[in-house]
């Protein structure tokens, strides 16, 4: 089994997936239920059994069907895809503790989907290969449409359809890169594709640019930068709380393979191409920045406001992927890990605080008091402080890394004068929007709101046992911010690293 | 390590008194202060070394790789504040355990006071300058919660929004400007940074680096122009307030003046930001002072007042002057307390804070009002007392400096006005609250504070006038230490006196003195004049411009998020556009070297009809039949162009993807309208035109590109091994189920999640059904045709055995479980076709979901099952047997993941179209759907 | 011998589908147009794969007579697609020209 | 030929390209069933263009790249599961909102002609 | 009449005889051999097959005659062969020539599955194309099977109605009734 | 003599091909154009299979097999469409 470990991540999902729909263990709910959580906290530790492989004895390189790169694919456990793959399944932990509390009845086969979707977010992490990588692209993709209709209305129909169309364009446009990437190149490993780029000479180059700025696009449209990040924020707001949670790592997708395209196939060695994408890259981040920035101030409910945190996110990672260093990547590392948990975090309380709102829901308006102040108060504090990125939780971590990473790049006058104003907003935004929805109460409207059904939206074991996971992350990342820190520049060296990546994936793992 | 306790007794202080909620209140207060007086007894234990010029210092690490570490760090400046800070913090909260009322939670206050106090206690004692923005920070977020307090109030949210907005801005500029001093350094390490004032000034990034650092002091210590927070904080409790604006949170912004003025004071820069900003703030806190009726009003703005003062010292260039800045921080502390939580008695005890209200409370608090006129004198700098020595002291370095060249004068001159105000603003506290006739509408009925609550302010009011009338004996140590600390080392000779003769400063403090009396007696014309002028709200500045730009972003993301999905699918194309055409420019010559292959007729008349059925497709796009037909012919000829190009596989797959689909296109016509209106302006037809053209050409070149030139790949290797390591010969397949089997696994999921999602969609979901077509036909009243309810049971089992025979040989030729299960499920869409769904519902018992479950766990498991033979996922294992009778076989495991494959694809493709189906099957048209059969 | 026969065969069945195509070009109303897709070419499809079914076993190793199986899939369908095509004709009230006889025969299918 | 090939891709584009930026769900489908029509003859020539050169060993001398056919092959498949999915959606999208218009309003300006179908029974 | 007409065969496991004689021949046309392997595995899949699909068939009555169904599917072919010649003649001459024409052929089949061999037979013979079968389903009481059926074809040249009708059920209705024995 | 008559029938073929592509697109019916496409399903059989043998290659004898199978089942379901609308009911 251990020789097989940097597989399991891909075969418990699907596992789960089957055996949940099979129903294999029991119709009832309860059972289903059950199993769904059992079987993704084993995908969890399985998870990080490996990573901690990964730490143990480097790299770890699994070809399937024992077809060795560049003809088979093989999937790559490396820190950088081991630790995203964990944090994946946790999530997805997360995600079905949460959902367990009644959600997953609001439509069919949520929890097999939830498995399915993790199965594709941890192949598309994993995989080596990069129409590979499109095929779980896709895996996600359809798991994703489906769970965006779970329990949804007709908002959420229309939010829905644009995403569905906008994503069927991308992956079309993703075939036409890899299309030409192999007509140039004539491979799909993507070490091996680094090593041909590489050697590319004459017009050749230009269409591999081609492949590579297409890419770019796709990569564009699935971590939402601008201009493609329009899907983003009513999909995200639409969405079922618990399902945006989930969704907060598949904008990551995107970003994680910017990281891995354009660090190892257009990266230093890349000749002519070397670094090929990074100009766009910044603009495309600064101006997502920019924009997420104006959305958070523009956000009128607590859902928009986090869809557009993400989108702040997700620009704040691009440029540190755009700059292309060791620290960089190390600092995006961290804090990818970090935003992921934390806006996970901020779509469940929406709900929780939405819930407890009657009518008013999770608008940031005055309206009555939410039933269970302290707790839910204290889980958005905190939140709210790590998404700030004030100290002392992670966020800050975040935030000097990221600063003092960009410190010598080459647009620094302009980002980091673009990111300290959109953390100012981001500020005041948060503040306002928990000081209103907490604090500024009208009393008419309690007195209309029934207060069984308030009693009845109390927080759930379950919800609050998947809330303090995620909010526990903020001050664990604080407190371990040292080995965090010490891993993830390993990590990031390690994807740095050329010739050694070449050597590890191209020889099969040793 | 005794270092490390301090704030750390001072956060336990925190958590304990947090949990004090169902202790008395005396316990409560008790418990809480443990702490911060067992902290006391250690500072004071620490003082004598300090004193005698040692640094005491404390490190651990934290995030070595970010040079972040856990540093303390006690110099003389740290211990003067912290000091401070205890000594004062320790005041308030006894102070508070009689201020609160009972509706009033003391534990939480006591929770965040604490928590504040660790928070200024960590700003001050930190030896490592990330670490000091992190409580910077963390007196934002406590100070947050302090000012809204009292939440269920307007101005308390608001004031705590706009006093963390400013200081919090202020603290990312800080930030920014330590991470860039810390780079210039290389180290954030404060012992470092502080040393190292030459490559500080000489570097490139000083100025930014300096503006930012104090932009991040002047927010907190409210400088004019961000000074406008501070007086709407007074929405918290009196004893926060007395905390925060006399001894912390405001003093935060100048003791980073003071921490930072070895590395960076002394340049010409440094000077004129800093004097320029403190004088301006000095002159408009106390001008504005003078006409708040409210008594915290009052004192906010002399709060503000004397932080310009305090900061103006800072920019002078004289040493003396900073030694005069930090004499001047510990007598603000004493008399600044003193005077809130007198302020904060007479609230207590008459409900009101207006002036206008208070009158000759003298003879109802007679004590309270010595207490109060006493620090109000220190305040005005009236000889005898603590502000008296300072404030000469500050007249003095004014004369000092040369800071305005030849118009140097003036700030002497500024300053006198400044100090005559202070008198203006001291003189009324004291006769408008004390005296004055009588009291006007007072909620209640005044009386003496407890006795208890008076103790804080006697202690501090005991201070001013020890300091004032004896100030060598008492704080010469202190202030001698910080001065050494601030000033790097050298410490100017200096005295503190009473009587230095009569001198140029003494006159100044007279002209003040008298002036301010002057100015309070002929106090109304100056409220006249004050009336007149235009009222700069800072606050209404603040929010207005708070919503302005909240209204602007709202409009703008509407009109980029506007909804519209043409909009965003242009901007994607827009892109791809640029993306792909862009290095197409670049390009020497797009086509290749590759020999190109002549036209052939059918290659023609192929292209001619795929390119014929495309255009017509959007010729007839509105009506929806037809296009769907012109759909149909562009989907049988690109299978013809796939088997032309050698790729049979491809055609059979096109083939019947594209039947299911037109199938499928054909059911969700009936739901949905039959015609597209026309809605495009032609403008806009135009612009899409130009867009597919343009991607078109892009495209077609691309292609051209790629196709005429060789390619070298690794495909010789599955040609290769097909036979050999594959067990088949058509190496499409072989490449499908076992060299990339994994992708295939993959697409059978999406297959399979498709189906499943497209249930979800589906399950109740009330539809329209239309009674007519488009043209207003009744639908034809033969449900089910005979012939073809016939023929199609006799199809059935023909396309079985065809199905079987194409999945069998697809290792070895053209064919496979896809295009198998495919033409299996397109052999029931016949049967549904020409019997309903209810008809194949009877019959067909199994439900869908598991098929598509069992396919893909038989796909999944045959990879899992090499595990066993201790090879990994999905390594293919084949073996030829020779079986009597029959012949040779080859078994191999590539075709039980085929039949995975297979099983899958029949399940989608029939859950798909079974779902729509069943939503018009089922009776009465009204009822939810039932769970059958999936 | 064997050439004649397979190019006879062929010339014969792409002429019966050639005219088959005519006539659903020169009909003059639908269900003229009808017949001759259903028939002719039908007819002409059988002799070409006939053809075909004879150049493979000629020139290839062995009997092949997988055309009979294509030829039998369109006997079969044929009439069927016509007999759908028609009752999609009659439903739509599609004209027919003025001497078509025996128009009443026709039941309102609604 | 090649010149042929690349335009008919183009054409193909062009055309699925226009339709996928109407405003009605239908249109659109098809143009995304057009477009992917397209990208699939795209990524197939990827593998250049081969006459009579099948994968299917022991046919012929020299082969087509089969790499680029197991490709296009998972493509169709997958382009077949979200065509199938997004034609769904746009039933639902009609239920749920009214109308088939992709953003499930119709402008204004074109309500009379919001849609044809509004003789319908329940 | 000598045996009645029969809907269920003689073996349960064998449901379909003439029809898994035509799976086993096309097993073996499709994969070109008859060798040992295919002939056993023909054998199971003409078995397995019809098994399979039973519960999706109507019951419909069994081929009694076989002989004169092959002897009837011959004249069915040759018909076939001369119709297209005519067809192609009046195709290629002039339309004017040619009187379309609606004709309703009253039936004495009542089954649906002889029914479609003969409306089939129709459409690829002579000038007509079948139509539609009436009366329809819906138009009937629930249940209740028609008393009389009719055959709705269309005749590219209609000289003689009652001559056509003859023909139909002469030449091609009758040896179904016979084949079938209903 | 054999490919010149390939040839030839390949022309043929064209020709109906392109008939029916007339037809297909000025109708003037929705029938006219199912039946014109039904046509050019057939037709295009006939085109693989005068390919199969220009080539000398069963390996595209499956692909007639199928446009023979399925071009029905597509006629059939317009037909049904324009019938009934709902085609599986
Ligand atoms: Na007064
Ligand atoms: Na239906």
């Amino acid at each position: 089994m251990i020789q097989n470990l940097a597989f399991l991540p891909i075969l418990l999902p699907m596992l789960a997936g089957v055996i949940l729909l099979t129903s294999l263990f029991g119709k009832n709910i309860t059972s289903r239920r059950v199993t769904s959580v059992v079987l993704s906290t084993i995908t969890f530790l399985v998870s990080l059994v490996l990573l901690l492989k990964v730490q143990a004895d480097g790299t770890q390189v699994y070809a399937i069907g024992e077809w060795s790169a560049p003809f088979g694919i093989v999937l790559v456990a490396d820190p950088l895809s081991t630790l995203l793959v964990s944090l994946t399944a946790l999530l997805g932990l997360v995600c079905v503790l949460y959902a367990s509390a009644g959600d997953d009845e609001k439509g069919s086969f949520f929890h097999p989907l939830v498995h399915f979707l993790i199965l594709g977010v941890n192949g598309a992490f994993l995989t080596g290969d990069i129409f590979n990588l499109f095929v779980f692209f896709e895996v996600l993709l359809i798991a994703s449409y489906a769970l965006l209709m779970h329990g949804g209305d007709k908002r959420n129909t229309r939010a829905a359809l644009h995403y569905v169309i906008l994503n069927l364009v991308g992956s079309a446009i993703f075939l036409i890169a890899l299309g030409v990437l192999y007509g140039v190149l004539g491979t799909l490993n993507m070490a091996d594709m680094a090593q041909k780029v590489a050697l590319l000479q004459g017009d050749d180059v230009y269409l591999a640019k081609i492949g590579g700025l297409l890419l770019l696009v796709v990569f564009a449209l699935k971590g939402a930068l601008l201009p493609l990040h329009l899907w983003l924020p009513n999909t995200y707001a639409t969405a079922m709380p618990v399902v945006a949670a989930l969704f907060a790592i598949m904008t990551k997708v995107g970003v994680y393979s910017m990281m891995r395209v354009y660090t190892l196939i257009f990266g230093d060695e890349a000749g002519e191409l070397s670094h090929m994408a990074q100009t766009w890259m910044w603009w495309f981040a600064m101006a997502t920045i920019a924009m997420g920035g104006v959305g958070v101030l523009a956000s009128k409910d607590l859902r928009k406001l986090t869809a557009n945190l993400v989108i702040v996110s997700v620009g704040t990672l691009v440029a540190l992927v755009a700059v292309q260093t060791i620290e960089a990547t190390s600092a995006a590392i961290y804090y990818l890990v970090h935003s992921t948990l934390v806006t996970a975090a901020l779509f469940l309380l929406a709900d929780l605080i939405g819930r407890q709102r009657g009518d008013v829901a999770d608008r940031i308006t005055a309206g009555p008091a939410v039933a269970q102040p302290r707790l839910l108060g204290v889980c958005f504090l905190v939140a709210a402080i790590a998404v700030i990125g004030m100290p002392p939780l992670s966020g800050f971590i975040g935030k000097v890394w990221l600063l003092k990473a960009t410190l010598d790049a080459e647009y620094t006058f302009v980002f980091w004068p673009l990111y300290l104003l959109v953390s100012l907003a981001i500020l005041l935004s948060v503040a306002k929007a928990g000081s209103t929805v907490f604090w500024h109460h009208q009393d008419s409207l309690i007195e209309s709101n029934a207060t069984d059904s308030v009693e009845q939206s109390r927080v759930h074991p379950a919800q609050l046992a998947a809330l303090i996971i995620l909010i526990a992350g903020a001050p664990l990342m604080t407190i371990f911010a040292g080995p965090l820190s010490e891993y993830a520049i390993g990590a990031a060296s390690q994807l740095h690293d050329f010739n050694n990546n070449i050597k590890i994936i191209l020889s099969g793992g040793h | 390590m005794t270092l490390l306790w301090i704030p750390l007794l001072s956060l336990l202080g925190s958590i304990i008194s947090s949990m004090t909620g169902k202790l008395t209140r005396n316990q409560s207060t008790g418990l809480t202060l443990l702490m911060p007086i067992t902290a006391l007894l250690m500072t004071i234990s620490l003082a004598p070394a300090v004193f005698s010029g040692e640094v005491i210092r404390s490190t651990f690490s934290w995030i070595p790789l970010l040079g972040i570490d856990i540093a303390f760090r006690l110099d003389g400046l740290a211990l003067l504040f912290v000091f401070m800070i205890l000594v004062i913090g320790i005041l308030v909260i006894f102070y508070a355990r009689y201020y609160l009322s009972s509706n009033d939670s003391m534990p939480k206050l006591y929770a965040y006071l604490m928590l504040f106090m660790t928070a200024m206690l960590g700003i001050v004692m930190s030896n490592n300058v990330i670490q000091l923005w992190f409580f910077w920070e963390l007196t934002s977020i406590s100070s947050f919660l302090l000012i809204s307090y009292w939440w269920h109030k307007a101005e308390a949210r608001n004031g705590a929004i706009m006093a963390l907005t400013i200081t919090g801005g202020g603290g990312l500029a800080l930030l920014a400007g330590l991470l860039l001093l810390g780079n210039i350094v290389g180290s954030y390490n404060l012992d470092i940074i502080l040393a190292s004032r030459d490559i500080i000034q000489a570097h490139d990034w000083y100025e930014v680096t300096l503006i930012l650092i104090l932009l991040g002091a002047f927010t907190k210590s409210a400088q004019f122009p961000f000074h406008f927070w501070l007086p709407h904080a007074m929405a918290a409790p009196t004893p926060v307030s007395a905390y925060l604006h006399s001894a912390t949170m405001v003093k935060a912004g100048v003791f980073l003046l003071a921490r930072f003025y070895p590395a960076l004071a002394g340049t010409d820069i440094w000077f004129i930001i800093v004097s320029l900003t403190g004088l301006t703030t000095l002159l408009f806190g106390a001008y504005v002072a003078l006409f708040k009726h409210d008594l915290k009003g009052l004192l906010a703005y002399s709060t503000i007042s004397h932080l310009g003062l305090i900061t103006l010292l800072f920019g002078l260039d004289t040493k003396l002057a900073a030694v005069a800045a930090i004499f001047h921080i510990i007598n603000h502390a004493t008399f600044k307390a003193s005077l809130f939580m007198a302020t904060g008695i007479i609230d207590h005890e008459t409900g009101t804070r207006d002036m206008r209200k208070l009158n000759g409370m003298w003879r109802f608090m007679p004590y309270t009002a010595t207490l109060a006129m006493v620090a109000a004198a220190a305040m005005a700098g009236v000889p005898l007392l603590n502000g008296f020595l300072s404030k000469e002291m500050f007249f003095a370095e004014t004369l000092h400096q040369q800071l305005l060249g030849s118009m140097s004068w003036l700030i002497p001159v500024l300053a006198t006005i400044a100090g005559a105000f202070a008198v203006a603003y001291s003189a009324r506290f004291i006769h408008d609250v004390f005296f004055n006739g009588d009291p006007i509408d007072l909620p209640k009925q005044p009386s003496e504070a407890p006795r208890y609550m008076r103790l804080p302010i006697e202690i501090l009011v005991v201070l001013c006038l020890v300091v004032g009338i004896v100030p060598n004996f008492v704080i010469d140590d202190i202030l001698k230490s910080a001065s050494f600390a601030v000033l790097g080392g050298y410490v100017p000779e200096f005295e503190v006196s009473l009587w230095h003769g009569f001198n140029l400063p003494l006159l100044m403090s007279a002209i003040a003195v008298s002036g301010g009396l002057l100015m309070y007696t002929q106090r109304h014309y100056l409220f006249q004049f004050h009336a007149s002028l235009p009222s700069l709200n800072g606050k209404k500045l603040f929010d207005n411009s708070i919503s302005a730009l909240t209204n602007w972003c709202q409009v703008k993301i509407n009109t980029i998020e506007n909804g519209s999905l043409q909009r965003y699918l242009v901007l994607m194309f827009v892109v791809v556009l640029f993306f792909a055409g862009w290095p197409l420019f670049e390009m020497n010559q797009l086509s290749g070297q590759k020999p190109l292959t002549p036209v052939d007729v059918h290659n023609a008349m192929g292209a001619a009809l795929l390119m014929i059925g495309a255009i017509s497709t959007v010729i007839w796009y509105r009506t929806r039949v037809i296009s769907l037909l012109m759909l149909s012919v562009v989907g049988l000829m690109v299978s013809i162009a796939f088997t032309r190009f050698s790729a049979p596989d491809l055609a059979l797959t096109q083939l019947t993807v594209e039947v299911v689909t037109v199938i499928l296109l054909m059911l969700a016509l009936f739901f949905l309208p039959q015609n597209s209106p026309k809605e495009s302006s032609s403008m806009r037809v135009l612009r899409d035109i130009g867009i597919s053209a343009g991607l078109g050409i892009v495209i077609a070149s691309i292609c051209y590109a790629l196709i005429t030139r060789p390619l070298e790949s690794i495909s010789d290797f599955f040609l290769a091994n097909a036979k050999t390591g594959g067990g088949g010969t058509n190496v499409v397949n072989v490449i499908l189920v076992d060299f990339r089997g994994f992708d295939t696994l993959g697409e059978i999921c999406v297959l399979g999640i498709a189906a499943l999602g497209i249930y979800k969609l589906l399950i109740n979901l009330p539809l329209y059904i239309p009674a007519t077509d488009s043209e207003g036909r009744p639908w034809a009243k033969e449900r089910y045709p005979v012939l073809l309810a016939s023929i199609s049971q006799s199809l059935l089992p023909l396309a079985l055995l065809v199905s079987f025979y194409i999945f069998l040989r697809g290792h070895n030729m053209p064919g496979g479980g896809f295009i198998a299960g495919l033409v299996t499920a397109v052999a029931f869409i016949l049967q549904y076709i020409a019997h309903g769904s209810n008809w194949i519902a009877e019959r067909l018992t199994i439900k869908y979901r598991k098929i598509i479950a069992s396919g893909i766990a038989i796909a999944l498991l045959t990879g899992v099952g090499s595990w066993f033979f201790g090879r990994p996922f999905m390594t293919t294992w084949f073996e030829y047997f020779d079986i009597p009778f029959i012949g040779e076989i080859e078994l191999a495991s590539a075709l039980v993941f085929d039949i995975g494959v297979y099983i899958t694809v029949v399940g989608s493709t029939l859950m798909i179209l079974a779902s729509l189906g069943k939503l018009t099957a089922n009776e009465p048209a009204n009822a939810p759907s039932k769970e059958v059969n999936i | 011998m064997i050439e004649w026969i397979i190019s006879i065969l062929l010339l014969l069945g792409g002429s019966f589908v050639l005219v088959g195509s005519i006539g659903l070009v020169k009909m003059p109303d639908f269900f003229m147009r009808l017949h001759g897709p259903t028939k002719a070419t039908t007819l002409g499809m059988a002799l070409l794969l006939t053809a075909s079914m004879i150049f493979f076993s000629s020139t290839q190793a062995g009997f092949s007579a997988k055309e009979i199986l294509i030829s039998l899939f369109l006997l079969l369908t044929a009439p069927i697609s016509g007999y759908m095509m028609i009752k999609a004709a009659i439903h739509h009230k599609l004209d027919s020209i003025e001497r078509t006889k025996g128009i009443d025969n026709i039941e309102d299918d609604v | 030929m090649e010149l042929l090939y690349a335009s008919s891709v183009g054409v193909l584009v062009s055309c699925g390209v226009f339709l996928i930026l109407r405003s009605r769900t239908f249109p659109v489908v098809l143009g995304l069933t057009m477009f992917s029509y397209a990208v699939n003859l795209f990524l197939f020539s990827s593998g250049r263009l081969s006459l009579n050169q099948a994968a299917v060993l022991g046919t012929s001398t020299e082969y087509a790249d089969p790499l680029p056919q197991a490709l296009v092959l998972t493509a169709i498949v997958i382009g077949f599961a979200m065509t199938a999915f997004v034609v769904i959606l746009a039933i639902r999208g009609r239920t749920d909102l009214g109308n088939d218009h992709v953003d499930g309003q119709v402008p204004d300006k074109n309500n009379h002609n919001n849609d044809n179908n509004n003789k319908v029974k329940v | 009449m000598r045996s009645q007409m029969r809907l269920e065969a003689k073996f349960r496991w064998l449901p379909t005889p003439l029809r898994s004689l035509l799976l086993f021949i096309v097993w073996l046309l499709l994969n070109n051999s008859v060798s040992a392997g295919h002939i056993v595995l023909a054998v199971i899949l003409a078995i397995v097959i019809p098994l399979a699909t039973s519960p999706f068939r109507t019951k419909q009555p069994l081929v009694l005659k076989p002989g004169l169904a092959f002897r009837h599917l011959m004249l069915v072919l040759y018909d076939i062969i001369t119709a297209n010649v005519q067809v192609a003649i009046l195709i290629l001459g002039p339309n004017k020539k040619l009187t379309p024409g609606f004709v309703k052929v009253p039936l004495d089949l009542t089954h649906d599955m002889p029914i479609t061999i003969l409306a089939s037979t129709v459409s690829l013979t002579p000038g007509t194309v079948s139509a539609e079968v009436y009366p329809w389903r819906e138009c009937l009481t629930e249940g209740k099977e028609p008393e009389e059926r009719f055959l709705l074809i269309h005749v590219l040249n209609l000289e003689d109605e009652q001559a056509l009708i003859n023909t139909i059920k002469q030449r091609y209705e009758a040896p179904l009734k016979e084949i079938f024995q209903c | 003599m054999l490919e010149t008559v390939i040839l030839i029938v390949f022309a043929m073929i064209g020709l109906s091909l392109l008939l029916n592509v007339w037809r297909l697109l000025v109708g003037p019916s929705v029938p006219d154009r199912i039946l014109a496409l039904d046509t050019m399903y057939i037709n295009t059989i006939a085109l693989i299979i005068l390919y199969g043998m220009s080539m000398g290659t069963a390996l595209y004898f499956e692909a007639a097999l199928l446009i023979a199978m399925l071009g029905f089942v597509s006629t059939v379901a317009v037909c049904k469409y324009l019938l009934r609308g709902d085609i599986i009911e």
